[in-house]
C-alpha cells in the first residue's frame, strides 16, 4: 500500500493491467510521448512501447471507431478521450456502435472497450473543459458508467472496468485528481462495478453523491451535525448500473434524500434517483426530495464557484429536507 | 450515362478483360451456398474453375432479390434493400479474400455473404426475425453478421464500419495474424466522420484494411456528382495518403485482380488501398424508395446494358462453357433452393417474447431482471402480447 | 381550415413560413427532389428552388454545422435529420456550437436553427430507425425541444419553432405521421412553445405523455372510466420549456402522476417530471409515482410491440397508481 | 527540420519574395490596434504602405504572448495559448481580407484579431473575464469574437468552425453579400469531421470560403507527420475538388497573395481554396503545456531561424525603411500600451454574479427565472460567494 493521488491510481491500474494482459491496450491523443496531458499515462509509452500505447490523430471518431473494432477482434482497448467536453465527436461510435453491438449481433460481437475521460468543473476550464454530461451515458442501454472518487476506487474501479465485458464510459473527476490522496493496494485488486460505497452512516436523510461532489457532500455532512442532523452520506460510483438497494434501503432507513451533482439539473442523473425513490419508497419519504446540481446553464467560467454545488449549499439542503418534514 | 472508367494512380496495369480463359468447364458447387473455391493467395486472376461458382452466386444473389421484393410487397418480410447491379463487385471482391479476412459489410453485401457462406436459411432467418435468427430478431432485414464466418454484424448508420475496421486491422496486426480488413460502403458513405477517421488513421497506422467503395452512382436521392466534388472517389486516397484505384464493378476480373492486389499490399505492410468499384443501383434504394422521383429510366436502361450478369454469361457463353439452356435450367434450380429455404424458415416460430431483454449486457443487470421480470407479468396478464 | 395527416401539416408549416419569411430555407438528405423520405418537404423544392430546399451530402456533421453557420449570418435554416436515430454524426455541433453559440458570445451570435427529425418506434425500424433520445437533448442547455401529436400542433408548434430565436429540436412521431389526422389552420397561426395541452381533464390521477404516446394514452384513460377512475391527460408538447406550471397545477388537484414514454426509462425524460413532482408537489402526492416506459434495452425489431408502452399498459398503471394511495 | 516549402496545384506562379518595395516609409497608425490601411480589393500584393502597420501589428501580437505568459505564471489570468511563431501567417492573411469578410477563428488566432481592430482592453477584458468582457465571463482566455468586427467567438473543441464557416459563406451569397468567410484552424483540425464537412460542402456547393489552415507543425504532441500520412495539408483538396495551395506562412508576402487569390476566386463563383500555411509554433501549445516532453530544443532553434517578425525586420531594414534603434522604440511603445491597457482592465470589477443564468435563451424561461431567484438568495445569505 503508498499513498498516491487519484490520478496516480489511475495511472497504476492502467500497469497493472497492461501487465497482466498483453491485450490491453491504450489510445488517444497525447498519450505516448506527452503522457496525457494530465499525465495520467505517464511513462507507460516507455515500458509498454508504441503498439500499446498509441497516440492517435485528433478525431475522437477514429479514436472509438477504432477501440470498438480493436474490441471486435478480441483485443482490451482503454480509450482515453482528453477532456469529457471533446467526446461528441465520437458519440455516434459510442450510442450507436459500441452500446449496441453485442445487442444487434445477438450476443455475437462484445465490445470490450474502456473509454476513460477526465471530466467535471472546478479547474477553471469554461464551457469546454469542466462538462458533466454523463446523463448522456446513462440514459444510453448497454453502456456501463463508472465515477470514483478516492484513488483506491479508481484502482478498483478501473481494474474492474478493463476487465468487465461491456463497455464502460469511466468518467475521471479531474478536480479532485491531485487533490484527493489515498493507499492503493498492488496487483490486481478489483472494487466490484455496480455497488455503492457508504461514505459516513446517518439516519436523518440520505445523500447521494459522485465524484468530484463527494469532499463538499462529507463537509457538508460533518457541518451538519452542528445543526443536530446526522447524515447519511452515499457515493454511487457506479452510476450504471446503478446499486439500487442500497439507494432504497438508505432512504428506508432515513426517510429523506437529498441528491448532489455538478450537471446541469433538468433530466441529469439526479432526476432518476429521485424518480426511482418516488415509485419505490415513496411511502418511506417523509419530506420533498431535494437535488442540489448545477444550473441549468452551459458551464460558465469567471464564475464557475457559483455554478458548482458546495459544502454550504448542500448543508443547506440537508437541514432544510429534515425541517420540512 | 456510363461513367468513364479509369485506373488511377498505384496500380500500373490496366483493368482490361483478361484472354477468354480455355480448357476448363463451369463446376457448380451442389449446395445453395457454393463454398470459397480456394485459389493460390497469390493469384490475381481468377481461377478458370471458379468463375463457374462466381456466376452461380451472382445469379443466387439476384433470385434472391427478386424474391424478398416479392414477398416484403406481401407483407411477409418488413424492408429489404436490394443488391442488383452489384453483383460482380461483390462476388467477386470477396471472392479474392481469404475465410479469415475479417469484412465489414453495410446493409447492401448480400453478394459477399453469399461468398462467406452464408446460407440461405439463415438469410431468411434474419429477414423474419425468427427463432432461429443468429440476431435474435432484433435488426431489420439486412442487418447480420456471422462471427464464424468472419463478418461482422453490419448497423444502419452509414459509414461507422470504415473505421471499425481499421481498429480490427491493427488488433490482427498486433495478433500477428495475416490477414486483411474490408469495409464495404457506398458513395455515400465517403461523406461520413468515419471515412474521414477510417483513412486518416488507415493511413497513419499503415493498416492492413482494404477500404472497399462501391459507388453505385447514388446515395439515396443524391447523385454521385453532387455527394462531393472530388474527380474520383479513388482521389480521396490522397487525403490520407492512401493509394486509390478506380475499377469498373461490372467486371469480375478487375475486381478481383484490385483486391488481390491490396490485400497483398497490406498485407506486405505497405499499407491500406482505397477501391473505387463502379456499379450502377439497378434496384430501388430499398424498398421504402421510389426511384421514379429522381432519376429517369433512361439512365437505368442505359446501365441495364452493363449489367454484370449478363455481361458475366456473355463471357461464359463466348468462351463456349455455357448456353442459354443451361442458364435457364441453373435459373429454375436456384429458384427452388430459395423456395425451400423459406418454407423451412417461414415456418419457424417467432423469438422468445422475453429474448430482447437479453445481451445488453454480458449478464442482465439486477434492473434488467426486474424488467424482464415485469414483462413476464405482463405477457401473462395479457397486457402485452407478442 | 382542412382535414390533413400530421406529416402534411409539417409540409404546410414549413410552406408558410418559407412564404412569410425569405430568409427561411431547409437543408438536409433527399428533402429535395425526393421530397424527404416521409415526404415531408414533398413540392417545396419546386416552390422555393434548390437555393432553398438543399439536397446536402451525406453528412450530419454538414447539415448541422452548416445551417448554425447560416444561422449565425442572420439566415433561419431548418435542417432535417432523416430519423433522430442518425443525429448523432451531428451531435457535436448541436451540443457544443448550437446549443452555446448565444451563451458563450455573451448574446452577441443567436443562432436560429430548427432540427426536424421523425423520431420514435412502431415502424418496425428496429434499432436504428425508432429511438426516442429527447432525453439528450432536453438535458442539453440551451436547446428547446419541442413535440407535437396532432396536426394542428405540428402546424403551429413548427412555425413557432421556425420563428423562435433559440434553437429548437423539433421531434416529429414518425409512428402517427399519417394516422393522426385534424385541422390546421391557414396562414402563420402558431402554438405557443412553453405550454402543456390539457387532452382531457380527470380528478384522480395525472398522466403525462407526448408524442406518439398521447393516442393509446387517451384510450387508456378512456379505458379507465370504466375501473371507475377519472384520469387527466396532459400533452407535454414542449419538454424544454417545461410547462412545469400545468404539471404541477394539475398533480396538486388529482395528488397522483403517471409519466408516459417510449424511450428507455432509465434517465429519460419521465424521469425530470417525477423528480419535480417529488420535490414541489410532495406533500399533495398520495401515490408512488408510475412511469410507464421503453424498457432498458436498444430498440427491439421482431418483438416492438412489447417494448413500446401501449393503451393496456397505461391503463393498468393508472389504476394501479389510483389503488397504490 | 526546415520542412520543404512548396507550391502544389492551381495557383501557377510561385510565391518567391517580391522585389523589395521602394519610394515608401513605414507608417504607424498611433493608436493600439493598427486599424486596417484599406489597398484595392484586386491587388495581390502587399501595398508598400501597409507593411508598416503589418509589422507592428505582429511585434504587438508577440508582446502580448509575453505579457499573458508572464501574467499566467502570476496566477493574473488563468490560461493562454501563445501565437508566437504564427503572426505573419494570421496578419498577413487578415490583412488581404475586406472587413466585411467573416472569420471564423481557433483560439490561437490573436494576430488575425488585433487586424480585424479588437482592442487591447477588449482582450484584456476577455482574459479577466471582467464585467467589461463581451463574453460575458463565460469563456477561457482566447476564445473571444466581436460581432461588429466580423469576428465570430471562437470555442475549443477543433475544427466546429471549419462547416460553420460554409454555412456562413452560403447565407452571404444568398444574400448577395460580395463577401468571403475564412476558418482558421490548425494542422490537428484537418483530422477533425466538421474539416471533412466543411470541405466537401465547400467543394459541392462551390462556396465562397477560405479554408486558412496554419500548419505548425504539431497538434500539442503529435508531430505533423504522424496526424495524416498525406503529403501535404493542401493536397486534402483533392478529396473534395478543392484547390490546394501550400506557402510559406512566415513570409507576410506569400501568405497575403495567397488569400488575395483566394479571396478573388471564391467571389467569382469559382469556390473555395485550401490554404496550407506553413508555420511553427515556436511556444508552448498553451500554458497547460510542456514542449520538452515531446521535440527537441534543436527543432525549435531552426525554425526560430526562420521568426517571421525577424524576417520583415530585416526585409524593412535591407529596404533601408528601418533601424534596430527604430525597432527598439516601437518594442517599447507597444509594450506601454500593452501595460496601460492592462492597468485599465485590471481593476474593472468581476462579471455580475448573476449574468451567468442570461443568453442560455433570448429571454430566460420561468425555471431559469426561478434559478436565479434561488441564486440570489444563496449570495444573500452567504451560501455562494462569487
Ligand atoms: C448517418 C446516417 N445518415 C443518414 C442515413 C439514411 N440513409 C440510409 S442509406 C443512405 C444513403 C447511403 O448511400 P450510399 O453510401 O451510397 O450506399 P447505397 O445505399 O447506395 O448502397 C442514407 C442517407 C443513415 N443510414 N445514416
Ligand atoms: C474535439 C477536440 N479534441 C481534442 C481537443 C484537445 N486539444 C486542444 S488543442 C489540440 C491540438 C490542436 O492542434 P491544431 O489543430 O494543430 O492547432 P494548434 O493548437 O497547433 O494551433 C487538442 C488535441 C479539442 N480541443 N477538441
Ligand atoms: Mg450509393
Ligand atoms: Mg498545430
Amino acid at each position: 500500500m503508498t499513498e498516491v493521488t487519484l490520478v496516480q491510481a489511475v495511472n497504476r491500474a492502467l500497469r497493472t493491467a497492461m501487465s497482466a494482459d498483453p491485450e490491453v491496450l491504450l489510445l488517444g491523443e497525447d498519450i505516448g510521448v506527452n503522457g496525457g496531458v494530465f499525465r495520467a499515462t505517464e511513462g507507460l509509452l516507455k515500458d509498454f512501447g508504441a503498439d500499446r500505447v498509441i497516440d492517435t490523430p485528433l478525431s475522437e471518431t477514429g479514436i472509438v471507431g477504432a477501440a470498438v473494432g480493436m474490441a471486435l477482434y478480441g483485443l482490451k482497448p482503454v480509450a482515453e478521450i482528453q477532456f469529457l467536453d471533446f467526446i461528441y465527436p465520437g458519440f455516434d461510435q459510442i450510442v450507436s456502435e459500441l452500446a449496441k453491438f453485442r445487442y444487434r449481433s445477438g450476443g455475437q460481437y462484445p465490445c470490450h472497450v474502456v473509454i476513460r475521460s477526465p471530466y467535471g468543473g472546478g479547474i477553471k476550464g469554461g464551457l469546454y473543459h469542466s462538462q458533466s454530461t454523463e446523463a448522456y451515458f446513462a440514459h444510453t442501454a448497454g453502456l456501463k458508467v463508472v465515477v470514483p472518487s478516492t484513488p483506491a476506487d479508481a484502482y478498483g474501479l478501473l481494474l474492474s472496468s478493463i476487465f468487465d465485458p461491456d463497455p464502460v464510459i469511466f468518467l475521471e473527476p479531474k478536480r479532485i485528481y491531485r487533490t484527493v490522496t489515498g493507499e492503493v493496494p498492488e496487483g490486481d485488486q478489483r472494487v466490484p462495478i455496480g455497488r455503492a460505497r457508504t461514505v459516513r452512516e446517518g439516519t436523518d436523510v440520505s445523500v447521494f453523491a459522485y465524484g468530484a461532489m463527494i469532499p463538499p457532500a462529507t463537509e457538508a455532512c460533518q457541518a451538519a451535525e452542528a445543526d443536530g442532523v446526522s447524515a447519511e452520506l452515499i457515493d454511487l460510483r457506479t452510476l450504471v448500473p446503478l446499486d439500487a438497494g442500497a439507494v432504497l434501503a438508505s432512504v428506508e432507513k432515513t426517510g429523506r434524500a437529498v441528491i448532489v451533482h455538478e450537471a446541469a439539473r433538468f433530466c441529469g442523473y439526479g432526476a432518476e434517483i429521485a424518480a426511482i425513490l418516488a415509485e419505490k419508497a415513496f411511502f418511506s419519504l417523509k419530506a420533498p426530495i431535494h437535488r442540489v446540481t448545477g444550473f441549468d446553464t452551459p458551464f460558465p467560467y469567471a464564475l464557475e464557484n457559483l455554478y458548482l454545488p458546495n459544502a454550504a449549499r448542500i448543508r443547506q439542503a440537508i437541514v432544510d429536507t429534515v425541517r420540512a418534514g | 450515362m456510363r461513367r468513364k472508367v479509369r485506373t488511377v494512380r498505384f496500380l500500373a496495369q490496366s483493368y482490361n478483360r483478361p484472354p477468354a480463359p480455355s480448357g476448363w468447364a463451369l463446376s457448380f458447387v451442389p449446395q445453395s451456398v457454393p463454398g470459397r473455391v480456394v485459389t493460390a493467395a497469390s493469384a490475381t486472376e481468377i481461377a478458370p474453375e471458379d468463375l463457374g461458382p462466381i456466376y452461380r452466386t451472382m445469379l443466387l444473389a439476384r433470385s434472391l432479390d427478386e424474391r424478398c421484393l416479392a414477398m416484403q410487397r406481401q407483407g411477409r418480410i418488413g424492408f429489404y434493400a436490394p443488391v442488383m447491379g452489384q453483383e460482380a463487385a461483390q462476388v467477386a471482391g470477396a471472392w479474392a479474400l481469404d475465410p479469415a479476412d475479417w469484412v465489414f459489410p453495410a446493409y447492401r453485401e448480400l453478394g459477399v455473404a453469399l461468398v462467406r457462406g452464408v446460407t440461405l436459411d439463415e438469410l431468411f432467418d434474419q429477414f423474419f426475425g425468427n427463432s432461429a435468427d443468429r440476431m435474435k430478431g432484433r435488426q431489420m432485414p439486412n442487418h447480420y453478421g456471422y462471427r464464424d464466418r468472419n463478418f461482422v454484424v453490419g448497423s444502419s448508420p452509414i459509414g461507422t464500419q470504415i473505421i471499425q475496421a481499421v481498429g480490427a486491422a491493427l488488433a490482427a496486426r498486433r495478433r500477428k495474424d495475416p490477414i486483411v480488413t474490408i469495409p464495404f460502403f457506398g458513395d455515400g458513405a465517403t461523406s461520413s466522420n468515419d471515412f474521414h477517421a477510417g483513412l486518416n488513421f488507415g493511413g497513419v497506422f499503415q493498416a492492413p484494411t482494404i477500404f472497399f467503395c462501391q459507388n453505385n452512382g447514388w446515395a439515396i436521392s443524391l447523385p454521385r456528382s453532387r455527394q462531393t466534388a472530388a474527380k474520383t472517389l479513388a482521389d480521396k486516397g490522397v487525403a490520407y495518403g492512401v493509394p486509390g484505384v478506380v475499377v469498373d464493378g461490372n467486371d469480375v476480373h478487375q475486381v478481383f485482380r484490385a483486391v488481390r492486389e491490396a490485400r497483398a499490399r497490406a498485407l506486405s505492410g505497405a499499407g491500406p488501398t482505397l477501391i473505387e468499384v463502379q456499379v450502377y443501383r439497378l434496384g430501388a434504394h430499398s424498398t421504402s424508395d421510389d426511384p421514379h422521383r429522381y432519376r429517369t429510366d433512361a439512365e437505368v436502361a442505359e446501365w441495364k446494358k452493363q449489367d454484370p450478369i449478363g455481361r458475366l454469361k456473355h463471357e461464359l457463353i463466348e468462351a463456349g462453357q455455357w448456353s442459354e439452356d443451361q442458364d435457364a435450367k441453373l435459373l429454375e434450380e436456384v429458384r427452388a433452393e430459395i423456395s425451400a429455404a423459406v418454407t423451412r424458415t417461414e415456418a419457424i416460430g417467432p423469438a422468445d417474447p422475453l429474448s430482447f431483454l437479453d445481451d445488453v449486457f454480458a449478464t442482465r443487470t439486477l434492473q434488467l431482471d426486474e424488467q424482464r421480470h415485469q414483462l413476464e407479468e405482463m405477457l401473462h396478464s395479457g397486457l402485452v402480447k407478442p
